[in-house]
């Protein structure tokens, strides 16, 4: 007989106010059916698949959850949402682990994290995305020199189309400054 | 003696209701039973094998007792008993009244072929230029717009389906004996009323309509519309929703009352369908969507005009409804169909592949790819297609389809002799039967059937070579993909379309689902009184069960008859007093039916008439231009009257259609009915002539054929059949829920019951339930339950009680009972129902014993009653489900303890929501409608973890907690639990001792259950007649199931109290002692226990009444000292002789 | 016919001449575009994955501004991603009157309020539905016959919700094309996801996913898109892709508009045809000899 | 346990020592009658006797070539109900099946019999024994045992052994109490005893037997005349198949039945009390004969004789031992053993089942099985 001691997982009560709980919530009725990691595109990348990530979620294993890549490999097709017999919502409960991990600033998502920081300020300065600048910044960011490489030629070849402006700034300027501190404002809890 | 006779109205002659139509016939009421098709049987007359026999099995059901008042083959070609009336393609109206009382309204589709006429030869269908999909072969082939709905009933005429039928006429022109009378109502007389503002739309109709030969007028306003239809009677109006002044909605609420008979169909633009939808609430029959063409509109109106033209309505006045409406199956098509159904040819229902499985399919049983005919190499099922699924807003489980994919996986693989790859794909496999679970296992273990726990989402198929392709992800995680030459969806349940009309004009409540709702404790018991639910229609079920319920439903429909002062026939005999013939020298008239002209064009009469009239016995020789028709009959009764014959033999086609007119013509001329005969012989010669056989040839069979039924008819000794007494008590053993219901069922049929119960009260196991997961109350229950039994004059109670002995058999047992005080009492009663009912079994798995905190379902409700247990104070607890069940040598599944589990973490939740509940289970057996529960319980955050059969739980426990340790099957990684309390799921046991069951001659099964007759076709008889069984010493069941199979097992028992004297049927063995050699031989091949050997006298006897007349005794006995009556073996070899000649 | 205009940032930049072609062929159609004013960036996928109130406030500044400005209701949006950050607005607003108040909490701060008129229609919904293949045939002036089509739909415009075409097995476009005179590639990777971002932040997943596709479309002449991240995932790494794969992966890529365009007789320049990274000379001779 | 024991011949006289241990037997405690082979006069042929007195036992003969009839049917007689005393029985092993067929048959009851049979060397028909007993006098049974285990077979000083036991596998008894052998024995010294079931080895016990192991050339011996009458029976098999393997040829093959049943009443597994073939059945009207005979113009009388034989294989040829009693009984030489062993053969072996090879196997066609012979029952096909 195996003892306790020797696990590898240790399964603890999740609290209500752990930051998984409005994710346990989404995606209570799950059955394990796996319809979703049959149905997911990137399945094949992942360290867990879609419905290990899941039974991990009901189970609060959250250090696992955020040691693996499975939810920042998702790319938002939505067959799996669309599919779910249980009608559960898995690409917004994606979404909502991808959240938790930029709030949380986590290395392991670093150039996710990145990407998708990068994007925003770029569209909280000027309302739309100035792909040369927010690409700049990203690729500064990431702070390895190998990605940039990787986008060179598609850089040159999009600057010699003209379709990526040289010029940093777009030609109309609508800052969404307000709008993002609204919305900091209310999801900052009081 | 008064005879009250009630009478019943049976809806819906699937399985379900062809067994409350017979339970209730054989208890002496008479019976309507209608379908709405043309055909009996229901979804099973295309479904030929069953789990887990794997075959058919159906006969099963026909009376036992009193066999001669129905017929007596294959019930699936055909029903037919004196007391039941079938009207088939009939529709229910309204049932207005009360119970006991009722008026029911029905509307008869009358067939445009009489089926008297109707020979079946099938002239008709080559002439018919429609040709339809073929909902038999679940729209695998097709047919014609005259066919056969099912190839293999009897009587089978041909029906016309009017709403695809043309009228052209070409099958009335070729009909050989005129049984097609097309009606010929002319259309003109159906008048439309188009009304629309717009011109074009107005004229456009009138022109398509017109060309149709309906009468048509026009209006180009509400107002006009009002107007014309003052002045003129419509039939149809066309009503256009969005018109300027008065709209559609407003005509429609302006007319609808005062012309009830006029149909509506609104028109509407695609913006308005939520309108239209609304104006069909107010009571518009449906709606067209413009623009629309000829194609959808003349279809519809055609339909209508069918309806209205073909349907004829009659009142009858009946006691009580048993409501078997059925059921319908999810369209895989609809929606999504990612599977490619419909697209994919080898992409079928579970219900095609019925049809392809079967010898009547459309590919004769041969398992072959569709397309390209290659045999079928590798085939997959996938589970749960509309079943268990939230987006499909199907949150429940259809029961039936894991045993049917197992099923369906093994006689596929039988058929293709082992060459055959088979995959389920599933989700929880639900095994909760009786047998299921060893099914299963075999299956698996012996048969090779693949089970995969993964629900496939999509179908793929190959471009090149058509192969399908399914992807999955195994439990590892694994995804894989795999190919296929067909894949079988496993469809679930549906409500029936027209549900909601059903339940309206039956004034029957549905459950949110659609389905109809049962009362607590019920299964049959609609939201009106009178009207009881059987079968599908309360969600899909096995032939086991729907037959248990049909039963119960039988019952308390006769209650309901019974109270109304419809009281159980006391049938008197039906033998007609008739002139003695047995010392005659018989004297055979043979009357041959020429069939007009066809039978002296195949046949040489003059030569029949010699070769026949050689035989000094045969009186003469008659030909008659068709027996069918009136004036036909009527000459063969003069001719009757002439010759004064003491045996008639008729040569005509379709025996059964003369059984009642055989019947009346014996009754007239004094001659027993046994003594008229009729022989076949048109399906022959026809085929003959059909395959152009020489004249002399077709003869000599037509007169051998004859001369084999003059050989019957000259043995024939006709002789009242053989009939036993009834001591009309009962007694029931056990004092159960299920003994209690039993018994009281009975004594509200006026019969004595001694109710015998071993402990010093009654209830059962009523006694601790606190609670059911769909909140009923047992308590309540086992309190009016009690006091009920304990009131009712009819109903002897002994508490402390045991059965020590009993002898005897159907119609009068002899059972000797012990009290505490050791007093022994005889008591005689025609029928025993063993009720001993079941208990949680004792386990110690899991540590049970070591701890306080390790308690086991029952434990935990008892705690939880009686308040030992503070539920607030506790933080975890975890569930293990199937300890020491589902393996040797409990090897079964017990059906509750999910369910059990489930009501016990969801009423915790309920008083402690921050309870973590950890449910450790195999396969969540939440079978039907209590599969919500377990979504609910998911969403109150249960954590179910499943867990494999060869890696259990491991528990260590001290006496303040519990640590369980789980591998988890999704993540494959141990889990700790640290719980304050496990609850075991250890099962139930029957209490049904060997001995007891075989002290009255029934036995039990290798878990120590009932052993039924027949699993699915008898399910609460034991092979012994009037031994039965019900609750949980016949199997595993929640409440209500239990207070089902007593109610079936009562009715049962009421076909036997009903009666005086039980009679046999004419058909029974007998034994000619002077040359028995008591070899016991016949006692052993008899599989109905019917003989046993009189010690006293040395002598083998046989009870008539639990004889079936098989003959399996006469066939093995060699030298004919048993012998069966009506085949005698000088009969049987100049029957022979004839047949050879 | 008029609909409101929302371009968004990609038409703008890498995505220019889907936005060109667009607004050619709806003038040939007859259709006027009212660009929406000021309208700013949808979110793309970067606010999803930071915050979920962002990800609603950002499309629905537009969706607000768009309520202000004409009598009509229909926003027409061609690139796929902002059309589901539009549409998602309107369905989690509708009949969610507390979604409703949040978001014009939010908005209130730019003076804006959302009343929930705005009715998103994706590009492809409106060609195939409001002008439907018949309007498309009759404005064909140089039949493509000859040609293989491959329509490719991508996610977004499909799902999650299934507004205009079976979200598993779209079919809107095979009549659009074969209107055109072209032959529309029978595949199944048409409702298949690109990589969205994963080009940026994984690539090797992201080609792992594209390349699946441009395998499937052998045989094709071409890939029509309806979406610049699928266009531009599609287009921008066939090299690398065909090197990594031993395989002649090379294929054009094309808007479904420039398509269309093409079919219309419109210029290769107006369509922007020069800026695309895939438009292989050997693809546009064999439009030149089509018919 | 089994014993195996010897029985003392003195000067050679086998039927002398066989006599003596009999008498012994009778003189035990359980015993109360014995039934065994005896001469009543030397010219006579040898006949089941039923013993009490010890004395009475002097003619003992078991080993003579004579089988004037089976005589299962007589234990069946003296067990078919409690008889209240206990007998010894001693048995040919092909007796000893037919009982066991009996017994199942419920005409008989093991719990009163010591069954004891003995190596059988085979006999002649009952003309031949006749005249062999004629020639040789009362040397004949000795002349005869050496003969046979010396290997011979036809030819018997110019008598043949019946085709039966010459086609007969089964010289060695099974389901005997207590077995007495041959084979392999050196006969002049001693004849090897043996309890073969519980009861035997309590009556040997009690009998003071001198044990002794069985020799080890008894098997070889076994083996060898096993063999040699498969290979006979295979041949007779072939044979008998090639002359009934159509109707016609059956109805030759039989042509000379004359419907006298002697066949039937020899049978030792025909045990109904009336045969269906003497009752009211079989008594065909006589306008029925000449409807038969228009029919074909010709029909040879008797008839139903092919019946007779069809019905009697229907009925029999799953317990049919092969003891030849048939054909011993044919009084115009119709070889019927050979027919009934060919059918039965096939009959046993397609219900696995062997007339007298166990009491506890079920005879077939009592019990109807779903999935057996699917070809004849049409399901599952």
């Amino acid at each position: 007989m195996k003892t306790a001691t020797n696990l590898d997982v240790y399964y603890e009560a999740v609290s209500a106010s752990d930051k998984l709980a409005p994710i346990q919530e989404m995606i209570r009725a799950c059955m394990q059916c796996g319809t979703c990691t049959g149905s997911c595109p990137n399945a094949f990348a992942m360290d867990y698949t879609p419905r290990q990530l899941w039974r991990l979620v009901l189970l609060g294993q959250k250090d696992e959850i955020f040691r693996s890549k499975t939810f920042s490999l998702c790319s938002d097709c939505y067959l799996c949402t669309l599919r779910c017999p249980r009608g559960l919502h898995l690409t917004e409960a994606m979404d909502a682990l991808k959240q938790i991990a930029a709030g949380e600033n986590r290395a392991e998502y670093k150039y996710s994290i990145l990407f998708n920081k990068n994007f925003m300020q770029s569209v909280r300065r000027h309302g739309r995305v100035k792909e040369m600048e927010f690409m700049t910044n990203y690729f500064t960011a990431v702070k390895n020199p190998l990605v940039p490489f990787r986008f060179a030629s598609l850089g040159i070849k999009l600057i010699a189309k003209g379709k990526v402006s040289v010029s940093w700034l777009p030609k109309a300027r609508f800052p969404l400054e307000k709008i993002f501190q609204k919305v900091n404002e209310l999801e900052t809890p009081p | 003696m008064a005879r009250k006779i009630g009478k019943a109205l049976v809806v819906g002659a699937g399985i379900a209701g062809i067994r409350a139509a017979l339970d209730l016939a054989e208890s002496g009421y008479g019976v309507i039973l209608i379908d709405k098709s043309p055909h009996i049987g229901g979804i099973l007359s295309q479904l030929d094998y069953q789990f887990p026999t794997d075959h058919c099995g159906m006969c099963k059901m026909l009376p036992l007792v009193d066999r001669d008042a129905s017929s007596q083959y294959c019930l699936r070609k055909g029903l037919f008993h004196e007391n039941i009336d079938i009207t088939l393609s009939t529709e229910l109206v309204s049932i207005k009244g009360e119970p006991g009382q009722f008026q029911v309204m029905l509307k008869e589709h009358p067939n445009w072929v009489t089926s008297d006429l109707c020979t079946g030869c099938g002239e008709c269908v080559d002439a018919c230029p429609i040709e339809v999909p073929d909902e038999f072969n679940s729209g695998l082939g097709t047919r014609k717009a005259i066919y056969l709905p099912i190839p293999h009933a009897i009587p089978n005429p041909y029906v016309i389906d009017y709403t695809v039928c043309t009228r052209c006429g070409a099958c009335e022109e070729m009909c050989p004996t005129g049984a097609i009378k097309i009606p010929e109502k002319a259309r003109g007389d159906f008048r439309i009323l188009v009304v629309d503002d717009e011109l074009i739309v107005r004229d456009s109709l009138k022109e398509w309509l017109a060309e149709e030969g309906f009468a048509v007028d026009m209006a180009a306003s509400g107002q006009e519309a009002i107007e014309q239809l003052s002045q003129q009677t419509y039939q149809l109006m066309l009503l256009d929703l969005k018109m300027p002044e008065m709209d559609g909605v407003e005509v429609l609420q302006k007319t609808i009352d005062e012309f009830p008979d006029l149909d509506v169909v609104m028109m509407t633009a695609y913006a308005t369908v939520e309108t239209a939808v609304e104006a069909m609430k107010i009571g518009a029959l449906d709606y067209l969507v413009k623009p629309f063409d000829p194609e959808t509109l003349i279809p519809m109106v055609k339909r209508l005009y069918q309806e209205r033209a073909a349907s004829e309505g009659r009142q009858i006045e009946v006691g009580a409804v048993v409501l078997c409406g059925g059921t319908a199956f999810f369209d895989p098509a609809s929606g999504k169909n990612t599977f490619g159904y419909g697209i994919f040819p080898n992409v079928v229902t579970h219900l095609e592949f019925e049809r392809l499985l079967s010898g009547t399919g459309p590919y004769h049983g041969q398992l072959v790819r569709l397309g390209d005919g290659q045999a079928l190499q590798k085939i997959a099922w996938i589970q749960c297609v509309g079943s268990r699924d939230l987006q499909l807003e199907a949150d429940y489980c259809s029961n039936i389809c894991c045993m049917a994919a197992i099923k369906q996986a093994l006689v596929a693989k039988q058929k293709a002799r082992g060459n055959l790859d088979t995959t389920i794909f599933y989700m929880d496999m639900r095994t909760f039967g009786k047998s299921f679970e060893r099914y299963r296992q075999q299956a698996e273990a012996k048969h090779g059937v693949r089970l995969k726990r993964a629900r496939i989402h999509t179908v793929d198929r190959h471009a090149a070579c058509g192969d399908l392709i399914l992807r999955g992800v195994d439990l590892a995680g694994q995804s894989s993909e795999e190919r296929f030459d067909m894949v079988v969806l496993t469809v679930g349940q549906r409500p029936i379309g027209g549900a909601n009309d059903l339940s309206e004009l039956a004034g029957i409540e549905l459950n949110s689902l659609g389905f109809a709702q049962t009362e607590a404790f019920s299964l049959t018991r609609s939201s009106r009184s009178g009207i009881e639910l059987g079968g599908s229609f309360t969600g899909l079920k096995d032939i086991s069960d729907s037959v248990v319920q049909a039963s119960a439903a039988a019952l308390n429909a006769s209650r309901i008859l019974h109270a109304a002062g419809g009281s159980l026939a006391l049938k008197s005999s039906s033998f007609i007093p008739s002139t003695d013939v047995l010392r005659e020298v018989p004297r055979i008239l043979v009357i041959v039916c020429t069939c007009g002209v066809r039978l002296p064009a195949a046949v040489d009469t003059q030569k029949v008439i010699e070769q026949l009239t050689a035989d000094p016995l045969v009186d003469g020789v008659d030909f008659v231009e068709q027996t069918c028709t009136a004036a036909g009959w009527e000459h063969l009764e003069k001719r009757v009257a002439e010759s004064k014959p003491n045996r008639i033999l008729i040569g005509s086609c379709l025996p059964y259609v003369y059984k009642r007119k055989i019947k009346d013509l014996g009754q007239r001329i004094g001659l027993n009915p046994s003594l008229i005969d009729v022989v076949d012989l048109a399906s022959e010669y026809q085929k003959h002539v059909l395959e152009k056989e020489p004249k002399e040839f077709i003869t000599q069979n037509v007169t051998s054929k004859l001369e084999m039924g003059i050989a019957r008819l000259k043995w024939i000794e006709p002789s009242a059949p053989p009939d036993i007494p009834v001591i009309q008590r009962a007694l029931v053993i056990g004092g159960g829920v299920a003994g209690m219901t039993a018994a009281l069922a009975i004594a509200d049929h006026g019969f004595q019951v001694d109710l015998v119960e071993q402990n010093d009260r009654l209830g059962g196991n009523l006694n601790w339930l606190e609670r059911t997961l769909d909140g009923h109350q047992p308590t309540e229950l086992l309190q009016q339950t009690r006091t009920s039994v304990e009131k009712h004059p009819q109903i002897q109670v002994h508490t402390q009680t045991r059965v020590v002995r009993s002898t005897g058999e159907v119609g009068h047992f002899q059972t000797t009972i012990t009290d505490a005080q050791n007093t022994e009492q005889t008591l005689d009663h025609a029928v025993t129902i063993l009720a001993t009912g079941g208990r949680e079994a004792a386990t110690s798995a899991y540590g049970y014993g070591t701890s306080p905190v390790i308690v086991t379902q029952k434990e935990l409700e008892e705690k939880l009653s009686n308040q030992p247990l503070d539920a607030t104070q506790l933080h975890s607890i975890a569930m293990i489900q199937c300890v020491d069940s589902r393996e040797e040598p409990r090897n079964y599944c017990s059906r509750v303890c999910c369910a059990n589990a489930l009501k016990h973490a969801l009423h915790l939740k309920e008083i402690n929501p921050d309870i973590q509940i950890y449910i450790l289970y195999r396969d969540m057996m939440t079978y039907g409608f209590d599969e919500s529960y377990y979504t609910r319980a998911r969403k109150a955050n249960v954590i179910f973890i499943q867990y494999q059969f060869t890696e259990k739980p491991q528990v260590m426990a001290n006496q303040e907690s519990v640590r369980v340790t789980v591998i988890d099957s999704i993540i494959n990684r141990p889990i700790q639990i640290e719980a304050d309390l496990l609850v075991l799921a250890t099962g139930i046991i029957p209490n049904l001792p060997t001995q007891l069951a075989e002290t009255f001659g029934a036995s039990v099964d290798e878990d120590g259950f009932f052993q039924e007759a027949d699993s699915k076709w008898r399910p609460v008889d034991s092979l012994k007649e009037g031994v039965f069984a019900c609750g949980l010493a016949h199997s595993p069941r929640n409440i209500a199931e239990s207070i089902t199979t007593a109610e079936a097992a009562a009715q049962r028992t009421l076909r036997i109290l009903g009666h005086e004297r039980l009679s046999a049927g004419k058909v029974v063995a007998n034994v000619h002692h002077s040359l028995c050699s008591l070899c016991e031989r016949c006692i052993d091949a008899c599989p109905y226990r019917a003989r046993s050997i009189d010690m006293d006298q040395d002598r083998v006897l046989v009870n008539p009444a639990m004889c079936q007349g098989c003959g399996s005794c006469a066939a093995i006995c060699p030298n004919g000292a048993s012998v069966l009556e009506g085949f005698l073996e000088q009969q049987m070899l100049e029957m022979i002789d004839a047949a050879i000649g | 016919m008029r609909y409101l205009y929302y371009p968004g940032c990609s038409l703008e930049g890498t995505a220019i001449e889907y936005n060109l072609s667009t607004r050619c062929i709806m003038h040939m159609a007859g259709v006027e575009l009212v660009e929406i004013d000021d309208w700013t960036c949808c979110g793309a996928s970067a606010a999803e994955a930071t915050s979920d109130l962002l990800s609603l406030a950002l499309p629905a500044r537009n969706l607000a501004i768009a309520e202000k400005m004409e009598d009509v209701d229909e926003i027409l949006v061609p690139c796929s991603a902002c059309y589901l950050n539009l549409k998602k607005v309107e369905e989690k607003t509708r009949g969610d009157q507390r979604m409703m108040n949040t978001l014009n909490t939010i908005l209130a701060e730019e003076n804006l309020r959302l009343q929930g008129r705005a009715v998103v229609r994706h590009l492809l919904d409106v060609i195939a539905n409001d002008l439907g293949a018949q309007k498309i045939l009759s404005l064909v002036k140089h039949s493509l016959r000859g040609l293989i089509i491959a329509p490719y739909y991508g996610c977004q415009c499909l799902r999650p919700y299934t507004v205009f075409d079976d979200p598993e097995v779209p079919q809107s476009m095979e009549p659009i094309i074969e209107a055109t005179g072209a032959k529309a590639h029978h595949w199944d990777m048409g409702a298949t996801c690109c990589g969205a971002s994963h080009m940026n932040t994984r690539m090797d997943v992201g080609i792992e996913l594209v390349a699946h596709i441009l395998e499937g479309a052998k045989g094709a002449d071409a890939i029509v898109t309806v979406c610049p991240m699928c266009q531009m995932n599609l287009e921008a790494h066939q090299r690398k892709i065909s090197h990594w794969r031993h395989a002649e992966l090379d294929i054009t890529i094309l808007y479904l508009p420039q398509l269309l365009g093409l079919a219309f007789g419109i210029s290769e320049e107006e369509l922007g045809l020069n800026l695309n990274l895939s438009a292989s000379d050997a693809f546009l001779e064999k439009i030149q000899k089509a018919a | 346990m089994s014993i195996t024991g010897k029985i003392e011949v003195q000067d050679k006289d086998i039927l002398g020592a066989l006599g003596a241990f009999f008498k012994r037997v009778l003189e035990t405690d359980d015993i109360n009658a014995i039934l065994v082979p005896q001469h009543l006069s030397m010219k006579n042929m040898v006949m089941p006797t039923l013993v009490t007195d010890p004395e009475q036992l002097n003619g003992v003969d078991p080993l003579a070539p004579a089988f004037p009839m089976n005589a299962a049917k007589i234990v069946s007689r003296l067990t078919r109900k409690q008889m209240g005393s206990k007998i010894a029985v001693v048995l040919r092993p092909c007796e000893i099946r037919a009982f066991v067929e009996l017994v199942k048959l419920k005409q008989g009851q093991m719990d009163e019999v010591m069954l004891i049979g003995m190596d059988c060397l085979g006999a002649f028909q009952n003309k031949d024994y006749l005249q062999y007993v004629d020639r040789h006098g009362d040397k004949s049974t000795e002349r005869f045992y050496q003969d046979v285990l010396d290997g011979k077979q036809a030819d018997i000083e110019g008598a043949t052994l019946a085709s039966a036991c010459m086609s007969c596998e089964n010289p060695v008894p099974t389901n005997a109490d207590i077995l007495i052998g041959l084979f392999g024995v050196e006969i002049a010294d001693y004849l090897l005893v043996q309890s073969q079931s519980k009861r035997g080895t309590n009556l040997l016990n009690q009998m003071h037997m001198t044990e002794i192991p069985e020799p080890a050339s008894r098997q070889d011996a076994i083996t060898a005349i096993v063999a040699q009458r498969i290979a006979c029976r295979d041949e007779m098999f072939v044979r008998t198949r090639a002359a009934t393997d159509s109707l016609e040829k059956m109805t030759a093959y039989l042509a000379n039945c004359v419907n006298c049943y002697n066949c039937r009443v020899a049978c030792p597994v025909c045990y109904c009390k009336e045969c269906v073939f003497v009752t009211d059945v079989f008594n065909h009207d006589p306008s029925q004969y000449l409807r038969w005979a228009n029919r074909k113009g010709v029909i040879k009388m008797p008839t139903d004789t092919l019946f007779f034989h069809l019905t009697r294989l229907a009925h029999m040829s799953t317990a049919c031992v092969g003891c030849g009693q048939c054909s011993n009984a044919c009084p115009n030489g119709i070889p019927v053993m050979e027919l009934f062993r060919t059918i039965s053969q096939s009959t046993q072996r397609a219900f696995e089942y062997e007339a007298g090879k166990s009491i506890q196997q079920e005879p077939p066609l009592s019990v109807f099985y779903e999935d057996e012979f699917p070809e004849v029952v049409g399901i599952n096909s």
